[in-house]
Order: C-alpha cells, then structure tokens, then sequence
C-alpha cells in the first residue's frame, strides 16, 4: 500500500563527496525543489558517520549518505531495503594506505597497521595486500579511531597505516610519511551514494525527485569556475573544518559525478557489479553479511539491467538509474 | 496521662545480654527516676520506650495497647548527646514540633503564622535562658545550650510521655535548678508521664515520684555479657519529703551505683554527694 | 617547628602554591613545543604560544566567514545550554530520588539496584537506542548528560542521607513530623550543600558527556567544534578550546562552593571550618 | 500505619521490588522489539531474545574463525587487565593525595586547584598529547582512566578528610601524634572505608573510559569490540556486550560493599546500621 | 609540671566578645576547678589553652614562653563531647597515645611491644572500669563508656598540662568517685597542672586546689555581645578542708551560678546542691 508521506529526513555526514548536502540545505536548494514537489526534506548533519547510518538503518532517517560497502554492510544486511538513489562519486586517491619511512607497499609486511577495523580503508588494505600477493594475515590490524589518526600517527608505537583525506593530506604533510597505495589504484571501488530507504522511494517518487534536484542543482554550482562555484567550495571547506584550498585538494583526490549522466554511466557499468562482488567478499569473510550467513549470497544486490548479484529472493540493495537519469535529461 | 506498663522484657545486642527480666508498671502522671551505673542500659530502656529499638523478648504496653511500632509525637525524647538540627537555628528548632503540628504539608509555617509560632517558641527559650542566642546555629552553642535547645525542643510539644535521658548533665548548678522548677511546672500543668535518667541522685529523689535502680545482680568477669541489667530497687517517693527523710534508702542505693562492686561490699566509695546527706 | 598539618599558608604564599604547578605546566609544555618544533617546523601537535593567539583570535574575535558567528561564542552558548539543562535536570532527580532511595526502605529496595545498575551501564555503548528514543536534537544531548551524571548524583545523595546521624529522624518523628515533613524540613534542608559537593564532583563528567554527544550530531557547540577541528589535529584551536571549557567550569565549580559557604552558613562551621 | 520511613520491606519483598524495575525494563524491551521487528523482521536495533541467546553462544563458546579466541572471554580478560589497573592506581592515588590535600593546608593551597583543573578538562579531547607522552600501548588506556577517575577520587577523599570532627585531629596531636602519624592512623583509617564508597562511585566512569581508550586503539577488549559491532549495528552482540559489563561493574560494586562491611565493621555502626 | 600565665586574654566570635579580660596566674602543680553558667565560655578558655583556638587579645605563657601554638602532648584533654576514635576499639584507642610516642614511624607497635603497650593501656582501662568493653568499638559503648574512654586516653599520656571539661558529667556517682580518686592520685604522683571545667560545685571544691567562677559582670539583653564573661572569683581551697568550711564560698558562688542573674539578686535558686550544704 502507498503510504503517502509529506516530511523526509536525509542524514548526511561530514566528508569531501557530501559536503554539497550540507551547503544545499544553507543554501535553501533543498527547500526550494522540496517545495517544487510540495513536500518538506529535513536535513540533518552528522558528525559521526556510522551513528548517521545506524539512524538511517533503525529507521529515524529515510535517506543517508554512505558508501557502497557500507551500505550493503548496515541497512541492506540489517534487512532494510535500500537504493542508491544518486552516485555521486568515487574515492580516486581520497583513501591511502600510508608507511611510515619506508616508500614501497612490500613494506607492510609483518608490520602493525593502524586503521579503523572493517570500514573502506580496511578493504582497501585488503585490496593492496592482494595486488602484491599477500594477505591480511601478513599484518596485523589494529583498529584505531579516525578522530585519533593524525595523533596515533604521531606516536612511534604506529608505523603503518590506512586512512581517508582530510587525515591522509594532514598525515603526509608530516615528514617521513609516504603513500604506498590510494584508492586511485582501485579506481571506481569505494563509492560515495546518497541512498534512500526503497518503500519510501516506490511510495514517493516526490522525495527522489527533490532530492536529485536538489543535489544537481548544487553540482552545477560548485562544479563551476565562477565566483559562485568558488564561494561553494570555500563554504564547504569550511563546514568541513578546512579552507578552499584544502577542499579542493581533497577534491582533487575525489572523482565527482558532477553531472548527472556520469553517475549513470558508472551505475550501469559492467565494472560495478565485479566491484559489488569483490566487496560483498570482503563482507562475508569478516562476517558482516549476518553471522547466521552461510555465503555471501544472503543479500541480492540489484543492478540497473536488472541483473541481481545474490539471492533474488532476498534483494537488499538496488542501485536505480531512474532518477540520475531524470535529472541528466532536465526533466525534474 | 498514660499507664507504661513493662512485661518481662530482655533486650540483647549480638547476643549480650545487656537488659533482662524488667517488669514495671508505671500508672499515669509518674515522674521515674532512673539511676544505674554507666552502661547498664538505661540509654538502652529508653530507646525501647521509644521504639527507637524493639525488645528482644517481653512486650511494653502504653494504656493497656501495645507499643506503638515507631517513634511518635506522644513520647518526647531528649538524648544523652545533644541532638537539634544543626542546620536550624535556635528559633527554629524550637518552633520545629509546632510547625510540624500546623502545616501538615509543608512542615513549615509562613507570615502570621509563622510568626505566632516563633512567640510561642520564644516562651520556651525564655524558660530554657536561649532567648538571646535566638539566630545562632546550634554549631556556634556551647554544650550546656545545645542541651538546653535540646529540651525546650521536646517541651514544646507537651508530650504524654517524655523521656530524658541526662537532660541536665551538662548545665550548671543554677540553670539546673531553673530546669527543674520548669520540667515540675510542666509535669504538674499537662500531667504528662516522665522517665528521667540521671547519674545526680538528688536530682533523682528531688523530682521523682518513683525511683528505679538499674544494675546487674550477678556479675564476675568470666559471665559479663551472660547477665544483663534489671531492676533492683523501686522505690515510692513523696515531692514534699524532705531530701534527709530518704537517707536510709540513700545509702542502700549508693552502694549500688557503680558496675564492679560485688554486693558483699556494699559502700567503698566516698561519693561526696552520699557523705553529705549521711552526715546530716 | 609545627606540625606540617598546622601550617597554613597565608594569601600570597597560597596564590603562589596554587599558581606554581600551572607554572611548571606550562614551562613543561613550552619546552616540548620548541623541542618538536625544532625537528619539524610545521610541528601540529604541540604548536608555539604565538599560534595560540592566532587561533584565539580568529575564534573568538572574528566573525566566522560561513555563518557570521563568532565561532566561541556561538559556541559556548550552545553547550552551555545543553549542560545547564542535563545538570540542573540531574541535579533535580538527584535531589528527589537520592533522598527517596536513602530515606524510604521500601523505595530503596526497589530503586537502588536499578540505579546502581544504571550508573554501571556504560552509555556511549547504548547511544543507537538513546538516539530513537529521545531523537536527534536537543533533548539527546541533554539526556545524555541526565544518564551520565544522575545516578552518581542519586547514588551520592542517598549515601549521605543515610549518613545522617539515625537520632535525628528519631527526634523529628518525636516532634510529630509525618515521612513528608520529615523529608521536606530535616533531611532535603541538610542534603542541599551536599549536594552542591555532589554537583561538582560531576561538572567534569557533564561536560564529557555533552562532548560526546556533540561529536555525534550537532552543527554548533564546543564538542562539535572540536571534534572537526581533531581530523585536522588543529591543536592550535583546540587546545584553546579544551582551556576554555576547563575555565568555564572551574567557574562553575568555584561558584558553587562560594553559593554552599553563603546559603549554609551553619553547614561549613559543622565541617569545622 | 507506620510511617513511610519506617516499613522496612522482608527479604521476599526486597527481592521482588529489587527485579520488578528490571522486569519491567524486559517487558517493555520484548514489546519495543515486537513491534519493530512485526514491522521489519531483520531489524537491528532491538533483536528478539532468541537472537541474544544465538550471539552469547557464538562470542562466548565458539572459537573465533579469524583468530581462535573465545571472544568474549579473551576481550573480558583484556579489558580487566586494563581495568584493574587503571582502578587500583587511581585508588592509590587518590588516597595519598586526597589525604595530603585534606589535611596539610600548604598541600591544599598546592594542589587542591591543581586537581580542581585537572578533573574538569575533558580528557578526550587532549588525547593526542597522552598519546605522545604514554604512547599507543596498554598505559595510555590505563592512564586515561586514571586522568577520568583519579581527581574524582582525590577530591572526594580530601573533602572526606575536611569533614573528620576536627577534635579528632587535636585530640591525636594531644596524644603526641606528628602529622604523619596522624594521618597514618587516624586519618587513613577512616578514609579507607569512604574510599571504598567513593571508588564504587567511580567504577561506572571507568568503564567509560575503559571503553574510550578501547576505541582509541586496540585489537582486543570489550570496548573494541563494542565499537566494531557498531560499525555494522549488531546490537544482538552489543547489548549482551554492554549487559556484561554491567553485570560485572555490579558483582565489583557489591563486591566492594561487602568488603567495606567485613572490613570496617565499625563504620557501619557508626552510620546508624 | 608547668605554669601557666594568662596575660589580659580576650577572645570574641565574629564581633562577638565571649571572654574580656582574663588574668590568671597558675603555678605549678596546681588543680584548678572552673565554674560558670552554660555557654560563658569555659570550654573557649580551654580552647585556648589547648592551642586549638587563638585569643583575640592578650597572651598565654606556659613556664613563661609563650604557648606553643598547636596542641601538643605536654597538654591532655578530655573534651566536653565525647572524641574517641570510631575506628579503633577501646583497647586500642587506650594504647594510642602510647603507640605514637613509641613508634616514630609506623604510629603502630608489633609483636612484643605492641602486647606491651596494650598491657600499660588495661592498667588504665581496669582503672576507668572499661576492661570487658576492650574489644568493643566507641559505637557499642554507652555515652557514660565513651566518656570513661576519653579521660583513659588522656591519662596514660601524663601529660603536664590536663584539661578536662566536664568529663564526668554522664558519669553515675559510684564511678564518678572512682574517676575522682584516680585524678588525685595521678595528680599527686605525676605533679601535672590540671584544669577542670565542672558543673558540680562539690566536685570542683573536692578536687581543686583553687576554684575560679566565669560570667558576665554587666548583663542586660541589649549589650549581650558587647561584655564578656570573665573571672569574677578566685579562691584558694585547701585539700583538706572539709567541704563544710567552704559553706561561705559557696554560698556568695552559687549566686552567681545562673545566666540571667544580675548582681543584685544574689540567690533566688533553690539549688538542692547549694541547700544541702547549708543545712550542715
Ligand atoms: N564558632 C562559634 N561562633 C560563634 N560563637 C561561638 C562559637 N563557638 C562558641 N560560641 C559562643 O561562645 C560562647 C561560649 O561557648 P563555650 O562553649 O565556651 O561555653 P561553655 O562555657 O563551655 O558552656 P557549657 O557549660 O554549656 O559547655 C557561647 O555563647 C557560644 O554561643
Ligand atoms: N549497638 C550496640 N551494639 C552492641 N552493644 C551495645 C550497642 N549499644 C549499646 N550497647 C551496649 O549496651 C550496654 C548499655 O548501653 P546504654 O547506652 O544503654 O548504657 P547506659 O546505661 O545508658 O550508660 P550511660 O550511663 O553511660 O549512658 C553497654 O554495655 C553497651 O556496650
Ligand atoms: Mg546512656
Ligand atoms: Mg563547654
């Protein structure tokens, strides 16, 4: 049945791909197309990444932002049918796995890695570990808090670590820091969605309409080398506790879907569900995907083609075009 | 205006026996003087008049009912060691017991009541010689005012039962006898019954219709705590003997009043109240 | 010679001895600044006095650019907020509940397991559920705060209650004081200025919880500027910061115990004092 | 009727008002999950119980896949360790320092602002320098929690110590007792047993920081694992987690009731029990 | 075996004058009784003496230096509230004074020695009748007990100098003669000075080698805190008069013994104390 609803709540939290949520609500943006489809959008900003998608996932929320691994690894595991509503981006050299005087990623081997356990810079360790044959047993993980970073790194008991900008630009400034491995060597792997909760979305095609709008109105705007692009990308710096200049580094290590069409293109690209696969691995053998889950299979991730990546009887996670494409073709 | 009476009752603590076989009836409008060596449990019998503890054995009657299971305003109390609100001053404490009577919800008076409340106090710490100490908190008393406090507190709320224990211990010999004429005004206007624990035997037969002795009968080192204190003698007095009439009874007490005596020795001591009245 | 325990310090010796181990603090925070400094000049962890100015400066005397707040100043009022209402609310149930639980058996035996086993329960570790019951906004935060601190205030409260000498509920049920009265005008009237020490005792725990919950979700207030400042390890303004909090409720803290000497006069001479 | 204050509940009473909060806690966590999970049956923030018992069995009786470990005992015993030692070294601490400052004034005038700053700043947020001066290893976490508990411990010993009659000391100092005497057996020994009461005050704030520290850097504890379990929002590990915990902090605080009461008969009595 | 000299002592309470104009000369050896109405400030004078409070005006000199200014053991007190330690159980509360003169460090004696101590502190303990309390702590003693306690912990110190406020006010009469024979008889050996704060006139006539009475010379309610009390009489007594002797002293002092007493009313009190004597 179609529960009409007229408020919406996005919970987005402070990193590079979501700082436009943020700027888009001071802006007014959002209230503007949230009016356009008569309806009211609450945002609300986290600092806490993980509490915004838990919030999402107990239902206080019916939009978050979150990556792809995240995604599948909270709300879609936790039974909550979710879509990736708009990809906005993906991490090109935002997420470093970083040594401490020593500049080849052979390196960490035997070594104590410092990241925070079973989020993106651990699959991304995992990641790089492969590409030179080794394995996650070769080191030894120890989870550490992303607020601590830059301080643990400082200390001498921390030789190695996996991190995301803005701590990997504050780590490498320091002498003797060098990035073995980015993101960039895994391009299109972490991706950075805003997704929003699937029976809301099927009821209310509105709160996707305005949404979209919304973000894509704010892409064009930061996107451009005008005055008005720059004072954005000044404003979200700042937000994030930087300048235009440290914003903008950090986008610079950022592939941004400035337009519409190119989150389209990543979203039906033959790569991602590969990517999906590598990462529901990830999940499983660290036992995020339910501990009851007998194989990575227990949630069926949906593809835009219609092809489903799992158990079909039980999809948790669909990446939908629908909406990017309305707004690659203006018509929101 | 109450009958006590006392059924055979024991009181032990971790299973010392410190009081054992009292029995005493004590009719309406009695003034008890007790006496007894220190540590004999006369704090201790107080404290079960109060309900403050419960008999081990035996069971106190007030008129006829039981005791009642908790503290009351019937019985007043002043304790061995001071005991007012610290957080009171003087005034205040006084007037306690009467704002507790008037404003059964707040427990605390306001303007005109308040202030008729505060005279009627001020009556009493007129008769207790506190009045000009009225603001102070009762840290900044002396000893002898704090117990001073302590009994105005008590006589304020014309118990029917009023227990003292060494009320005057800590008073010199004049602002003693000003008690004494006000405890006898008191006792003679609202008829209340009195028990009044007391180590100054004059004081004991000069207020008392009654005495009543404490001590343990039996007693060498090896059974101490085997034998508890009872009664040993109880005797009638007269207000208008004169104090010399009872100097037999005097001295038969006087050999009594100390814990380590055996009985075969009845009067080693030179007590000098006890010389006094024998030379008379 | 007097014993040392005699020895009373007048003013300007006491001013000194108060101020010496700050002194020492400082020069220890200095030399280490310079020393690391001198290895790496763009040092971020222990930065020189000078940057410190610079951070202040910008926080709190200059508009900030996005917004046109003065950034410490918007600030504290925010988390101001939020802690005056998480303590007094606390302060409140510690009163009311301390006092039952310490006064009343029967409320003892139902409560007090409760609230020691509330006071156990480490509440960041619950935050998820807190945040669905209470929601995100304000009243979060306060609740936090309540969590945090109450039940060491209630706990508290109850054991001093229970301090109080038994003779004198005795002589006030004498008087004719029914449990209300009793409560009302011998046990609450004595458990005040405790309950002041009580309250300090917590300011710093308040003040945890209100940074903890700032740090999870909130767009203003002092937490919240220092846990985005922490990603940079901008010590420059948050070691500002982290003063700043700690001055303000070493405010509070000397508030309080001037308020407890003034309302409770008889209270410090009982102390001996 | 008896008064309130006085109708002291029997055993059987006591125990069922003890657990009737609880069963009502119980009760309306099964209803709460009910409901959620009639609405979305994987919900995760309030499993049905049957989950717990399937998440109890695997952390604490099935060997870890990645590391062999019984889980939950191998974090209890980790975080014990650090527990332990952030208590007992608190306790120590706050022992020596709360009786030097409540007794020798020129201590006081020292340390007693000292300790007042130190307890109100927030330890979290200057993290980054205790990670420097105690390194990321077993002391920082120990350290955090006695920078938590410690200036709680010290000024609630001192304040203790401040209330001691002060005839006592003078009487002591008649019978030709030197300071260090005096606080040797005078002072100390009626301390011990406040100690106790304020340590179980503060056996929930170290659990805090126990828990923070955890999640600052670790591979192993019960607040790691907590926070890891966050991170995918199992609350079926994490509330027998946090349960545990509890149920621990409360066998420690009894614990250290009894031991007050074995040890210290007379204050007991002294408190009118 | 001191002196003690009090030079024009004043000593006042936030503003408040309590004591104004003390001199007093006291040679060694002497036993000084005090007597006074309830809150004159005899337990101040003590105070002051025992270093524990400072006097406003004036000096104190002890064999003619000035009073040490913290309390020491050359001077024992007993103090009007009862102070013994609640941690410590009567045999060691007795032996503490022993245990900080004999063990620098510790403040705790072991083995041999410690067995010894014990032993000199149950000669004490038998002397004040506590030895089958010995092992009970200050919170099971009766008020009486705890007194008792005090003054043996006091005693075994010998110190020079003992002050003592009212410490057998909760005493019974047979026990309180056997604390008066002990005191003469720890006096005489020992040739301390004490000092004695009472409420019992007989009992400040028997022990005292010298009887000084506070109050207030000029008392009416508006001035109350501008005058202090001070020593209005001073009399020399002799061990070994009979008390009868003394009937004139006693007479003049009693009127005085009050608080709101002006000069020209000397004796409206029916003191039973003061009229026993009479009679004789
Ligand atoms: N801390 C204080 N602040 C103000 N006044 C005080 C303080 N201590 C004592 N006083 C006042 O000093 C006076 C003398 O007190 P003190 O205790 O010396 O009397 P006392 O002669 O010993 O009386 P008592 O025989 O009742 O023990 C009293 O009037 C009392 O109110
Ligand atoms: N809580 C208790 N536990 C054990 N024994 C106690 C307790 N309270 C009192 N006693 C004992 O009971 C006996 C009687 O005490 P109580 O206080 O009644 O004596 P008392 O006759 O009032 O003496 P005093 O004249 O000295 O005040 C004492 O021997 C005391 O040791
Ligand atoms: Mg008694
Ligand atoms: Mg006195």
């Amino acid at each position: 049945f179609a529960a009409e609803k007229k408020r919406f709540k996005l919970a987005w939290s402070i990193y590079v791909g979501w700082m436009p949520w943020g700027w888009a609500s001071d802006q007014g943006i959002v209230k503007k197309w949230a009016d356009k489809y008569n309806i009211e959008i609450e945002v609300v900003q986290f600092n806490d990444y993980i509490e915004s998608i838990n919030q999402y996932t107990v239902g206080a929320f019916d939009a978050v932002t979150a990556t792809n691994m995240d995604t599948l690894a909270i709300p879609s595991a936790g039974g909550v049918d979710t879509t990736a509503l708009i990809v906005g981006d993906f991490s090109n050299g935002n997420d470093a796995i970083i040594l401490k005087n020593k500049t080849s990623l052979a390196d960490i081997k035997g070594q104590p890695v410092n990241l925070v356990e079973l989020s993106v810079s651990h699959y991304l360790l995992v990641r790089g570990l492969e590409t030179i044959g080794l394995n996650e047993r070769d080191v030894q993980v120890i989870n550490t808090s992303d607020a601590d970073m830059v301080a643990a790194y400082s200390t001498s008991d921390v030789t190695a670590l996996v991190t995301w900008n803005p701590l990997v630009a504050e780590i490498l400034a320091i002498p003797g820091a060098n990035k073995v491995f980015d993101s960039s060597d895994i391009p299109g792997e972490i991706i950075d969605l805003t997704v929003v909760n699937s029976k809301t979305l099927t009821d209310n095609p509105a709160f996707g309409k305005a949404l979209a709008g919304a973000w894509y109105e704010t892409m064009q705007i930061m996107s451009s080398d005008s005055a008005a692009g720059k004072a954005a990308r000044a404003a979200m710096g700042e937000a994030s506790g930087t300048d235009l200049q440290g914003y903008e580094n950090q986008l610079d290590a950022t592939k941004m879907f400035f337009a519409a069409k190119d989150g389209v293109a990543l979203a039906t690209s033959s790569e991602l569900p590969k990517t999906m696969d590598m990462v529901r691995g990830f999940l499983f053998e660290h036992g995020l995907l339910g501990d009851g889950a007998a194989t990575a299979d227990v949630v069926g991730i949906a593809f835009p083609d219609g092809q489903i990546l799992g158990d079909k009887a039980n999809v948790k996670f669909r990446f939908d075009t629908k909406y990017m494409q309305l707004a690659a073709e203006q018509k929101l | 205006m109450s009958t006590v009476s006392i059924k055979n009752v024991w009181k032990e603590y971790a299973g010392q026996v410190i009081l054992e076989q009292l029995n005493l009836e004590v009719p309406e409008q009695s003034f008890v003087s007790i006496v007894g060596p220190s540590g004999c449990g006369k704090s201790t019998f107080l404290r079960m008049l109060l309900s403050q503890e419960k008999p081990s054995r035996g069971e106190i009657l007030i008129d006829g009912q039981p005791l009642a299971e908790e503290p009351s305003a019937e019985r007043g109390v002043v304790f061995q060691r001071y005991s007012v609100f610290p957080h009171l001053t003087v005034a205040q404490n006084a007037a306690l017991g009467i704002e507790f009577e008037r404003a059964p919800w707040l427990g605390k008076l306001f303007g005109q009541k308040k202030r008729q409340a505060l005279e009627e106090a001020e009556h009493f710490l007129e008769a207790v010689g506190l009045v000009e100490a009225r603001d102070k908190y009762p840290s900044a008393l002396s000893g002898g005012m704090q117990q001073r406090l302590a009994i105005a507190q008590a006589l304020i709320k014309k118990p029917q039962i009023l227990l003292l224990d060494e009320p005057f211990g800590a008073l010199d010999p004049g602002i003693r006898a000003d008690m004494h004429e006000l405890m006898l005004n008191l006792w003679q206007e609202s008829k209340m019954t009195i028990f009044l624990v007391t180590h100054d035997l004059r004081e004991a037969f000069l207020l008392g219709t009654r005495l009543i002795t404490f001590d343990r009968l039996r007693q060498n080192a090896e059974e101490v705590g085997y034998y508890g204190a009872t009664i040993t003698y109880d005797v009638p007095l007269q207000a208008s003997d004169p104090i010399k009439q009872q100097a037999e009874v005097f001295e038969a007490i006087s050999g009594l009043a100390g814990p380590n005596i055996d009985s075969s020795k009845p009067s080693r001591r030179d007590d000098p109240v006890v010389n006094v009245t024998v030379v008379n | 010679m007097r014993r040392i325990i005699n020895r009373k310090p007048d003013r300007h010796l006491s001013l000194f001895l108060a101020l010496l181990p700050f002194m020492l603090l400082l020069v220890a925070y200095v030399v280490s600044s310079e020393i690391r400094l001198a290895e790496n000049p763009g040092d971020k962890l222990l930065p020189g006095l000078e940057k410190f100015s610079a951070a202040i400066d910008r926080l709190a005397f200059q508009a900030d650019k996005r917004t046109g707040n003065y950034l410490l100043w918007s600030d504290t009022l925010a988390s101001l907020r939020r802690l005056a209402g998480g303590v007094l609310a606390s302060t409140v149930i510690g009163a009311l509940c301390g006092v039952s639980i310490g006064l009343i058996p029967l409320v003892r035996a139902g409560l007090s397991p409760l609230v020691a086993v509330v006071s156990m329960t480490p509440p960041l570790a619950i935050l998820p559920i807190l945040f669905i019951v209470f929601g995100l906004g304000e009243l979060s935060k306060v609740v936090l705060i309540i969590i945090g601190i109450a039940p060491f205030l209630i706990r508290d409260v109850a054991l001093r209650v229970q301090e109080l000498p038994s003779e004198q509920l005795i002589k006030a049920q004498t008087l004719g004081a029914n449990s209300w009265q009793l409560a009302l005008r011998v046990v609450l009237p004595q458990i005040w200025p405790r309950l002041i020490d009580s309250v300090r005792l917590s300011l710093g725990p308040a003040w945890l919880f209100l940074i903890a919950a700032e740090a999870v979700a909130s767009q203003s207030g002092l937490g919240y500027r220092i846990f985005l400042l922490r990603r940079y390890l901008a010590m420059d303004s948050i070691l500002p910061y982290v003063a700043w909090i700690t001055l303000m409720a070493y405010l509070f803290d000397y508030a309080l115990r001037r308020m407890q000497i003034k309302l409770f006069p008889w209270f410090a001479n009982e102390r001996g004092h």
